[in-house]
């Protein structure tokens, strides 16, 4: 056991990939050398050499697109996106390629490889270093969406997604990178994908949410605590595919529940959250299904905490929808 | 070799001045028959879209040469990342028109369990003709990292990327390029320059002198050579490959040849092609080009063209014929493939189609269980 | 009045644009002398010459980058992506660039222009020529998405969105280009966006649609009137920024919802509708909302007619959600 | 003219044999002393970033002369879409450093009303300095549809486009040439080659022979020039900006420089830049080089360059005095900007985020109303 930030247990998740499997590469902008722009590859090209983890061009199409034909031809890429609000340029190798080879190809050819890359607020990045993309991905079919929130999980779910067989899309909260430390297992082990995480049990109101607002969830939920409200509050750790029956089973036992994150509201993953409650459980609900996320604006940089959704926010609709 | 003259092997005459492609007769027959034989699937093809037996075509006349010159130059192991104008590619070595027909029909024979529209292939034996997707140039950066996997193997072979015209704007052309150029990848760029990217005319798809000229932008030769020629097309892969083999990195190949029809069966090229194009480039027809070379060889005679085109009619006619009572794929391919593993949330959507299916007394639903 | 085709519709609202404003150029892919591979265009380069529609090189990204530096210096781009199955090369363009340029510049510089594009299944096109992109792009604030269902609003609602100060996402329903046809007036007129259209009215059940789902949907509606069902049935018509107190109202005027379209269900725009009700009107439901849509699969070809919602399972949904 | 010989005008002992500029002393001495307050912005903004009071800045130590000999080329109804680190553009067209510094610290006064990171400039006046984008190459392509508006109305204005050698393997670049020269629009494209993006170096970047002979891929002129030579960086984006005026299209300019630092403050550039790199470049120092030239030409003394330095620091000192004194931007300015008029949802989400700001007792939710 070693006490590691999330940054570090990626950096250690990678190694003990690496040493595991010759076929794992990874690759991406200032990766190599530099060790990447937040240190989450450092070592690597000094332990594994340059042609198992290597800078590119400045192309993420060129990145994931190569990613893709490496996956097809038995290695193990790991690329990453320096930030996710650079994602854009590979869009189309991701859901056009990446994501529908296996079904186009009738199961002939696959991807199965894993993109890096941080995402969310909380550094004063402004409108492109700041965004959380993940509802663009989660409508993809044939593609995964993890977010771990803790250094333990980052490893075990970044481990457990080089294993996969399909094309996953990592997300890291970078705003965890360094906030937090965690104990986290030497060597290889997994934490399986589409489960849930419950972060804390509670009878009167479910708090979903994921990444960056678990934190903040964890502490409003304890205010919510002292006022006599019990948070059942859980990590949703993998999106997509989302673990639906998880889900609803804890929206049932409260009856009330909140979804947290800091993209923008409209068409982003709390609808789906809501929508699947508002299918499956809505006889179950005693109030309304509140969301508390990010405004439907790019994102901003001197007023982000105005932006971004803190414990007071997420409060107030705990009291909401118990108060309802 | 520069990317301006236009290489050239078989003359007017048929002649080919003293160069010797090393190729038994049987393998210059083959390549003979093979263009033979794209010519009736695309004949079939068409006549089956017309009489709306299958949704759509894609015809290769005029292209031909590019197409079978280019498979010719490769070995079994190698890796082909087709676009959908390359089947010739893959009768070349070996793929049966069945295979193809069955593709062609989306029937559940079809190695892409109907899925995909016509012309989209995927086979992996006897030879890697990669999954053909719609979106232009997607394949081309690919194709590179592909080629980075054999290179991190040490293995000797190579990558065959082919695109058209217009693929050269895409962005995959961009970073396909320039990786494979900064990796000295073992991939051979194929650029099938028919003049035409649809309706759009290369005077609007690039202001450049050529496209293989655009090799120079990221450091790799460029080699313009004539598309309707099998011989120099052969030619110029196999150098391409010999020295990608040996570590030398990527080449970029223009084919200069005509697209001698419609973009697809969709398509009327009569109101964009200037009729006196189509004229002058009959004259140039591949095919005949290479009768001319064979005849000089003593292994050409109508006769024997017609034993040809009579067998390749025969056996795709035959193709088609199976492909058209082959049964739709089962229900449950809309489900499958999607992932490794069947998730919660599609096995619920996949039973409930399955129940669909059958409360409509549709064949589909079986007896209604979702059998994945 | 003449009476067109939706596509005709859509081929004379450029006209009339182009007639009334010598700054609106159109241009893309085989937009020229071929008239668009569905002749959206047919006969603009005719009338307006070559500098007015013109064809371009084969880069989706060059087309929506150069339209909306265009849009910067005064021209009024109307751009066409040959199918919205290839838009995604533009991605970074419209989601980094088109949405967030007005935000980021203080106002200083914006990007009024309109993207054209067929979208959605029914023509046997497969993975690539049949998707329904929608809710890629709803999750982007700055930007604006149109869907006309018929061929008045085609014209209408294209005029009104080349009118438009924002950038705006015209989503063409492919499959209605040439099935119906309807009275379409002569020379300038406009359909307001972000309004909601009533197709038919009904107290029962509220039937939330939009694009080639509004004909299936109002077939669903005759035969559940037939049962004694009566349905209203809203054609949402602009997506982003939608009319969401109109959503409200005609949720709780039947308190029973079914939601329709073609793209897959996960993260869909289906999702938001369905929260927003759930978090706003959740009180007047008296049934689960349901979701009627394409399956979270990549689209397929010999099989899209059992892809593709159809009245039967709209008429499905209905009598669920009535009989609950 | 080539895309591979070096071009410059100002040599070692800053003479420029017989080669005439055509400027006036005070336009001289105003790109010496832009030179001269692009440095003092650096050293302002660095301290200020180490002191913990902005949080970011993009240094240009090394590159001045590349950014205001192209600005020097300019007319002022010329466009400018620059990249992050070109503001030396700015200050040579009469752009304020108090405007920038409003910048720096996003307050109130920003021309982008706090919402972008700083050095993210965003001008009208007096030049059109577009707003800069983090994304890397989106606004190559952007510039040619500003072009092609120029085209449309004829009018004799051009625009520059500039990026990095890291931005010559973006989409952009690929489309924006192509583009810009199947059109031939007035565009100038500066590839301010620096030698590093970030941490990679251009032989991870690109395997060509230049930057410039890129230029030969979209069929047009490809010029590399001494980056570190202002006079050589002004003249060939004029003659390129003369040629474009005249319909003779774009032109491909790889200005050849180094960044004399890290990539930004951010950035520890000794953990991949071999110091000897830094002391090969110190020599070539463009300011000293420039210094050279004015020297010669009587222009140039010490206590010239100390007045200008000190007038520059004091200027930008107060400059970052009054932007720290600025208050922040209002709340109402997260919702505005996003459309034209501020849409249903948004006010909703608006008046809410005031309800909060005044509940916690925040000054920005004011009395509670949302003001839009
Ligand atoms: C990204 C993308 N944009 C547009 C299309 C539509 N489209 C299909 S084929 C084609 C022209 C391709 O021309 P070229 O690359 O020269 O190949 P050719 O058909 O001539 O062999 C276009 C524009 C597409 N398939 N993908
Ligand atoms: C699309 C995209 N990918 C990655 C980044 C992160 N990034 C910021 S600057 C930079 C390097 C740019 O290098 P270059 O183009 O040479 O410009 P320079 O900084 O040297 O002036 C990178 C990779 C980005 N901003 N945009
Ligand atoms: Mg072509
Ligand atoms: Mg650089």
């Amino acid at each position: 056991m070693a006490n590691l930030t999330l940054v570090q247990a990626v950096n250690d998740g990678l190694k003990t990939a690496m040493r595991n499997d010759p076929s794992v590469v990874v690759f991406g902008e200032d990766v190599g050398p530099k060790g990447g722009v937040f240190l989450a590859t450092e070592g690597l090209t000094k332990e594994f050499g340059e042609g198992r983890c290597f800078d590119t061009p400045l192309s993420e199409d060129g990145i994931v697109g190569a990613a893709i034909g490496m996956a097809v031809n038995g290695l193990k890429p790991v690329c990453e996106i320096q930030f996710q609000d650079f994602i854009f340029p590979a869009f189309d190798q991701i859901v056009s390629e990446a994501a529908k080879l296996r079904y186009r190809s009738g199961g002939q050819y696959t991807a199965p490889m894993v993109i890096r890359t941080p995402y969310g607020g909380g550094i004063r990045g402004g409108l492109y270093h700041s965004q959380s993309g993940e509802a663009y991905f989660c409508h993809t079919p044939g593609l995964k969406v993890v977010i771990p929130s803790t250094p333990y999980d980052a490893k075990g779910l970044l481990i457990a997604s080089i294993d996969d067989p399909d094309p996953v899309l990592f997300l890291e909260p970078k705003a965890l990178y360094r906030t937090l430390k965690g104990e986290v297992p030497e060597g290889k082990y997994k934490v399986d994908l589409s489960t849930l995480r419950t972060v804390r049990e509670g009878r009167n109101v479910t708090v979903f949410c994921y990444g960056a607002m678990v934190p903040v969830c964890q502490k409003a939920a304890d205010q919510a605590a002292e006022k006599g409200i019990e948070c059942l509050v859980v990590d949703l750790r993998t999106l997509l595919p989302l673990d639906e029956e998880g889900v609803l089973e804890a929206a049932k036992q409260t009856g009330r529940v909140v979804i947290v994150h800091e993209a923008p509201r409209f068409c982003g993953f709390g609808g789906e959250i809501s929508a699947l409650i508002a299918e499956n459980a809505i006889e179950y609900m005693e109030s309304p299904i509140a969301r508390v996320t990010g405004f439907d604006t790019p994102f901003p940089n001197t007023l982000e905490h105005h932006y971004m959704p803190d414990d007071r926010r997420v409060l107030d609709a705990i009291e909401h929808v118990w108060s309802y | 070799m520069t990317p301006q003259t236009l290489e050239s092997v078989i003359q007017p005459d048929g002649g080919i001045d003293g160069y010797d492609p090393q190729m038994s007769e049987a393998e210059l027959l083959h390549c003979y028959r093979t263009m033979l034989r794209v010519r009736a699937f695309d004949d079939v093809s068409l006549k089956l879209q017309r009489a709306g037996r299958i949704g759509f075509s894609i015809p290769n006349r005029g292209v031909e040469a590019t197409q079978v010159g280019a498979a010719a130059a490769l070995e079994k192991t190698d890796w082909i990342f087709p676009s959908y104008r390359d089947f010739g590619m893959a009768l070349y070595h070996g793929i049966s028109p069945l295979a193809m027909m069955h593709n062609m029909y989306g029937n559940a024979a079809d190695t892409t369990k109907g899925r995909q529209m016509p012309v989209h292939f995927s086979f992996t034996e006897p030879i890697k003709f990669f999954s053909i997707s719609s979106p232009i140039g997607t394949h081309i950066i690919q194709a590179v990292g592909c080629a980075y996997a054999i290179q991190q193997r040490k293995e000797p072979h190579v990558v065959l990327s082919s695109f058209g015209d217009g693929g050269t704007s895409s962005t995959g052309f961009h970073s396909g390029l320039n990786f494979a150029a900064v990796w000295k990848s073992p991939v051979v760029f194929l650029c099938q320059n028919n003049q035409w990217a649809i309706s759009c005319p290369s005077s609007q798809q690039t202001a450049s002198e050529s496209y293989a000229i655009k090799a120079k932008a990221y450091g790799m030769p460029g080699v313009k050579v004539d598309g309707n020629d099998l011989l120099a097309v052969r030619r110029s892969v196999r150098e391409a490959a010999a020295r990608a083999r040996k570590g030398g990195g990527p080449t970029l190949i223009e084919a200069y040849t005509f697209r001698m029809g419609g973009h697809s069966t969709s398509d009327d090229p009569s109101r964009y092609v200037p009729k006196e194009l189509f004229q002058e480039w009959e004259k140039k027809d591949p095919v005949l080009r290479f009768e001319r070379f064979l005849k000089k060889k003593k292994l050409w005679s109508e006769s024997v063209r017609d034993t040809y085109a009579a067998e390749a009619f025969e056996e795709i006619n035959a193709a088609a014929k199976q492909a058209e009572a082959t049964p739709h794929p089962g229900l449950e391919t809309i489900f499958s493939d999607v992932y490794a593993d069947v998730p919660q949330h599609l096995r619920r959507q996949g039973q409930a189609a399955f129940d669909l299916a059958r409360r409509k007394g549709d064949a589909a639903g079986g007896d209604g269980a979702f059998p994945l």
